[in-house]
């Protein structure tokens, strides 16, 4: 404890606190009253994922590529009307389930990445915790109703050569 | 990795120099080695020359610094990526030939350490070939301090011994814990108790081959 | 070992057992004492177990596993691009940094090379990981030793930096956001102006962390000449990152490594300290949190245009070699030692984490040292028990 | 008080002493924890503290109590149960046997002993025994730890403690509490009488000392080693839990008030305001509150070293306490006598 000519920095360390006492108390704090207020997260972030129904083919990529076994998938084929009057009938998948269970996601983005067919968004939508874990399990009409959510996809920063993507509709 | 091109030929002088002097001390022992210009260098070194090399490194070529040790088991797994494990075929499938990596290699176990030198930034990786079935490889500890938890890890992922290890204790796992979960014939399995989603495939049109995939 | 450091060591344990000898008088049975694995002090789950003579530690025992995932054999299992997201919960505070020695031990196997803006912003989030790594240690000394106000400090400033991240990657914690040949996406717009604003808070809040904690008396009668680790012990453990350059080793890989990252670019200094305590390995964080400020402010105004990503294949099968990368990550030295056969996934990956060496010195350090002094080495340290357990 | 307690019947007279007697203790440790605990060491984080509970988390406190209150008082296996049981009252017995001492007003004082401020501080040791005592009981080492590291902590600063005060108790010339205040409001400080001589100018080295000795007899940071929660977990409340665990919280911070309220006495003028005639009765409806105001400002510096300082090691503090504050406070002492025979 040796004291130095010079200010303590014992001393000048009450300066700090109360210092920011001071500032908390004219400016107002850091942190945020969660519920009555929310901060909004960039449109990056990742959230939920959203599923934009009719693009999705049932290819399997994103529930094969997942490292956490979370995208649950079935569907069925069927033959869908011709595209002209007289054409032959095409094949084409049915989604029958697409569930993903966000009790075992670890949002790492792979599915959303993979999706050949831009099927899959990122929303930076958080609240969505439930009381029992089964609830985690959003099936298909709970991923669809998180389409609203999407945001538009920034503009990107001066020199990138990235092409800005869109959300469907 | 510019910085490489331009500083290549001075370290490749000092890797050059290094297994030099390898070879000069241990003579016979040492099997094998490759300089990877400007990026790596590796050697091979027999069983019973493993203390020795790391003396000759740690007092004659300034590899002070001790970076890590480990083992590569060579055995190709038999279960694969267990993508299409199911958990009722829990038998592991016959596993194919072995194939080595750098520096070759003739059993199964293989020792890993490498050390590196914090004066000139050369580093070095070290590599010994280990007995089938009663892996045992003299331990580190008298040269480096550092490899005692490295070697309790080895010891109790890959079944290596390492004689003169002063507490060879399991590291992670808890005591009781039966068999060596870094080797390769043993099952992961997290990935055996459930089916993998992606197997199932989207179901054909009743009475028609599945041949078409992508119809849109 | 050398013969000095058998001497240094003697000498200090037997300087700090002098205290000790007046209990030879009377005999008193030593108590063992459990640190852990639910302690305050520990970060996690690490249990110690020390045995004490009164409030001196005669022997500490470190005990780990309680958090091990198998990152290792899980490796085995997964897909290259699946890798890097698991091991970015390896040091969890600075996640970005642990993506990228594997991404570069990949691209050298692979033999592509990610583009100049990729690399740039590469090496921006690499420092501003960490910095949000780092920010919390200095936060967490102060509380360690028992001042609950700097650690409040730390976390409100290391939103800003998080922020910052999550607006490039998308995760404030676990970005995923390197991939084999470049990154996953580019910069949003604003981004770099933003960024600027925060750095200059950053070098605020190194200003108030050293007035308020490495400038204290109490601090530094608590930290100077505590845990002293020689330069020469520590390089045989395996010690990296601040904790060896506080002990006088002039040794930092983002200088010396030749690795793809952009720093041989940029005008910096690598911070070292002669004294090897408790209070100089702080010291030394707090310069360089200060240092990758001026970093990544210089990279701010540096980023080349171009592509962000390399041509590479849409199935990543990386060629049969081997290959080690590491890079000065947050907590020290983080290598990957990749195998690969030329399969979609690695055949054996070697995690060399920095905490893993780090702690294994701690039975050799905290030989004679008293029950409040166990806490403050290990909170200078600095480990993320992830990257001990892996 | 005294005047009116006259009047009444012995236990109309003991049931009011004891309601007085609590909300002097509830009422400080209330507001410390409330004012400093939860705002001023939010505010000092950059935050706001409990905002929820009543209007600005005015009730939160309440709802802590509430909280303590419905959990279960567990007792471990090992400990022994009567002394474990019985710690925190004796905690809290010092508590309470502190605040009869200081006096709220020339006529508002709970008991007027020529030895008040002896007696406030032989009490104030009592604690030491319950802490000992919780620790001892506990079995569990980080609890004996703590307790032991409270005794040696509060034996060492219960010296300085005492020493700074006599420095008061020489200039004012009396042990007696409510003279002492008396003395600060008609004293003069070398020859000028305006504000009467409020200890603090002339005894401001004894200021110092009794503070950071009352930081100490707190256990609060920077000496809160017995419960220094990285080392001890929570020292020797770690197996505390419920009501017997709100006790301890209740004595520590009602400590905190009274010694406040004590220093405030001893050193800034007690109850006096300057300008007023001290024997005015006047000072029997605002005294309470002019003490209050004081104390709340002593406590302010406590709290705010509380949320600024790490803390010390056990025999750094041995050695602050017997190589520099006792010899200062000696010193003090010296300085003190000799001008008290010059003037």
């Amino acid at each position: 404890m040796a004291i130095k000519i010079k200010i303590p920095g014992m001393i000048k360390g009450l300066g700090i606190t109360f210092g920011t006492m001071v500032r908390t108390l004219t400016k107002g704090s850091h942190t945020v009253q969660y519920p009555h207020v929310k901060e909004a997260p960039t449109p990056r972030a990742r959230g939920v994922i959203a599923l934009h129904e009719e693009n999705c083919t049932s290819c399997m990529l994103c529930a094969r590529e997942c490292p956490d076994w979370c995208i649950y998938i079935e569907g069925h084929k069927y033959k869908a009307p011709p595209r002209r009057p007289g054409g032959k009938p095409r094949k084409k998948n049915a989604l029958d389930r697409f569930d993903i269970d966000y009790s075992l996601c670890m949002y790492c983005g792979i599915c959303v990445d993979v999706c050949p067919f831009e099927a899959l968004f990122w929303t930076p939508e958080y609240e969505y915790s439930e009381l029992k874990i089964s609830n985690l399990l959003h099936d298909k009409n709970q991923l669809g109703k998180w389409m609203e959510t999407v945001p538009e996809f920034e503009d990107y920063e001066k020199g990138s050569e990235a092409k800005k993507a869109q959300v469907p509709e | 990795m510019t910085e490489e091109e331009t500083a290549a030929p001075e370290a490749d002088a000092a890797r050059d120099a290094l297994v030099a002097t390898l070879t000069e001390a241990l003579g016979d022992n040492l099997v094998a080695s490759e300089v990877k210009a400007g990026v790596d260098l590796w050697v091979r070194v027999t069983s019973q020359a493993w203390v020795e090399t790391a003396q000759v490194l740690r007092n004659q070529c300034g590899m002070k610094y001790f970076n890590f040790l480990s083992v590569i088991d060579w055995l190709p797994s038999p279960f694969g990526r267990d993508m299409d494990a199911q958990v009722d075929q829990p038998d592991p499938v016959e596993p194919g030939e072995m194939t080595w990596g750098i520096t070759g290699g003739q059993t199964r176990f293989q020792m890993l350490a490498r050390l590196h030198d914090p004066v000139n930034h050369v580093g070095i990786n070290i590599k010994a070939d280990l007995d089938d079935d009663q892996p045992t490889i003299d331990s580190w500890i008298t040269v480096y301090p550092g490899a005692n938890w490295h070697e309790r890890e080895a010891a109790e992922m890959f079944g290596v011994h390492f004689t003169g290890h002063p507490n060879l204790t399991k590291l992670y796992l808890p005591g009781a814990f039966e068999g060596n979960p870094m080797r390769k014939d043993f099952p992961l399995l997290a990935r055996r108790v459930k089916p993998w989603p992606g197997l199932v495939d989207v179901e054909p049109l009743p009475g028609e081959d599945d041949d078409e995939t992508e119809a849109s | 070992m050398n013969k000095a450091t058998d001497t240094q060591q003697l000498a200090y344990i037997a300087g700090q057992a002098a205290d000790a000898r007046v209990n030879l008088e009377i005999e008193t049975e030593g108590m063992t004492l459990n640190i852990g694995p639910q302690h305050p002090a520990t970060h996690g789950t690490l249990r110690i177990i020390v045995k004490l003579d009164g409030e001196q530690v005669i022997a500490a025992e470190p005990m780990m596993g309680y958090m091990h995932r198998g990152y290792e054999k899980l490796t085995e299992v997964r897909t290259y691009p699946q890798v890097t997201a698991l091991i970015n919960r390896i040091d969890w505070l600075g996640s970005f940094a642990n993506e990228v020695p594997f991404i570069q031990a990949a691209e050298n196997l692979m033999e592509v090379e990610a583009p100049p803006r990729a690399q740039w912003i590469r090496t921006a989030l690499f420092e501003m990981s960490r910095i949000a790594n780092v920010v919390l240690f200095l936060g967490d000394m102060g509380v360690q030793l028992g001042a609950v106000t700097p650690v409040f400090f730390a976390f409100r400033d290391r939103e800003f930096i998080l922020n910052q991240i999550e607006a490039v990657t998308g995760g404030r914690f676990h970005p995923n956001f390197n991939r084999i040949g470049g990154l996953k996406d580019d910069l949003p717009k604003g981004w770099i102006e933003e960024t600027r604003g925060v750095l200059g808070r950053i070098q605020n809040f190194c200003d108030e962390i050293e007035t308020l904690v490495a400038g204290n008396e109490i601090f530094q009668a608590r930290t100077r000449g505590i845990g002293i680790i020689p330069a020469d012990m520590g390089l045989a453990y395996g010690l990296s990152g601040a904790n060896i350059r506080s002990s006088g080793v002039d040794w930092d890989i983002r200088r010396d490594g030749g690795i793809g990252l952009v720093h041989n670019e940029l005008d910096w200094k690598v911070w070292t300290h002669p004294d090897g305590d408790s209070y100089a390995r702080f010291w030394v964080r707090l310069q360089e949190v200060r240092e990758s400020c001026i970093m990544i402010e210089q990279i701010l105004d540096g980023i080349p245009a171009g592509p962000v990503m390399a041509k590479v294949p849409r199935i990543i099968k990386v060629p049969a070699g081997e290959s080690y990368v590491e890079t000065e990550n947050p907590l020290g030295v983080m290598g990957y030692y990749i195998v690969s056969q030329g399969d979609l996934t690695p055949f054996r990956v070697k995690i060399r984490s920095a905490s893993f060496n780090n702690v294994s010195i701690t039975p050799w350090l905290l030989k004679g040292v008293y029950v409040p002094d166990v806490v403050s080495i290990l909170a200078s340290l600095y480990f993320i028990l992830g990257d001990i357990d892996r | 008080m005294t005047l009116i307690l006259a009047e009444m019947a012995y236990w109309q007279e003991t049931s009011i002493r004891l309601l007085v007697g609590l909300a002097a203790v509830l009422l400080p440790a209330g507001t410390l924890v409330y004012l400093f605990l939860f705002k001023m060491m939010s505010f000092m984080q950059s935050r706001l503290g409990p905002m929820e509970a009543g209007p600005y988390g005015s009730m939160q406190l309440l709802a802590e109590v509430g909280k303590f209150l419905q959990k279960e008082d567990l007792v471990p296996r090992a400990a022994d149960r009567i002394v474990f049981k019985l710690a925190p009252f004796v905690v809290l017995i010092s508590t309470f046997l502190l605040v009869l001492v200081i006096p709220a007003g020339p006529d508002l004082w709970f008991i007027d002993v020529d030895t008040g401020i002896f007696l406030a501080l032989a009490v104030s040791s009592i604690s030491v025994i319950g802490i000992l005592m919780a620790g001892w009981a506990s079995a569990s080492k980080y609890s004996l730890m703590g307790a032991l590291r409270a005794t040696g902590q509060l034996i060492a600063y219960e010296l300085p403690l005492v020493l700074a005060v006599v420095g008061v108790v020489i200039q004012a010339g009396t042990l007696n509490v409510q003279n002492i205040v008396m003395a600060q409001a008609t004293g003069e400080i070398f020859g000028y009488g305006g504000i009467g001589n409020p200890f603090i100018f002339t005894q401001f080295v004894g200021f110092a000392i009794f503070l950071i000795a009352v930081q100490a007899e707190l256990t609060q940071p920077p000496f809160d080693m017995p419960v220094a929660e990285s080392e001890l977990v929570t020292g020797y409340l770690t197996e505390y839990s419920g009501l017997r665990f709100l006790m301890f919280f209740i004595g520590e911070f009602a400590t905190a008030g009274i010694f406040s309220a004590l220093a405030a006495t001893l050193f800034l003028g007690g109850w006096y305001v300057p300008g007023l005639d001290p024997t005015d009765g006047l000072f029997n409806v605002i005294g309470p509150a002019v003490l209050f105001a004081k104390m709340l400002l002593v406590a302010f510096l406590i709290f705010w070293f509380r949320f600024t300082y790490p803390r010390f090691r056990e025999d750094q503090l041995q050695k602050l306490a017997w190589k520099v504050l006792i010899p200062l406070s000696l010193i003090n002492i010296v300085i003190t006598g000799v001008l008290k025979v010059v003037f």
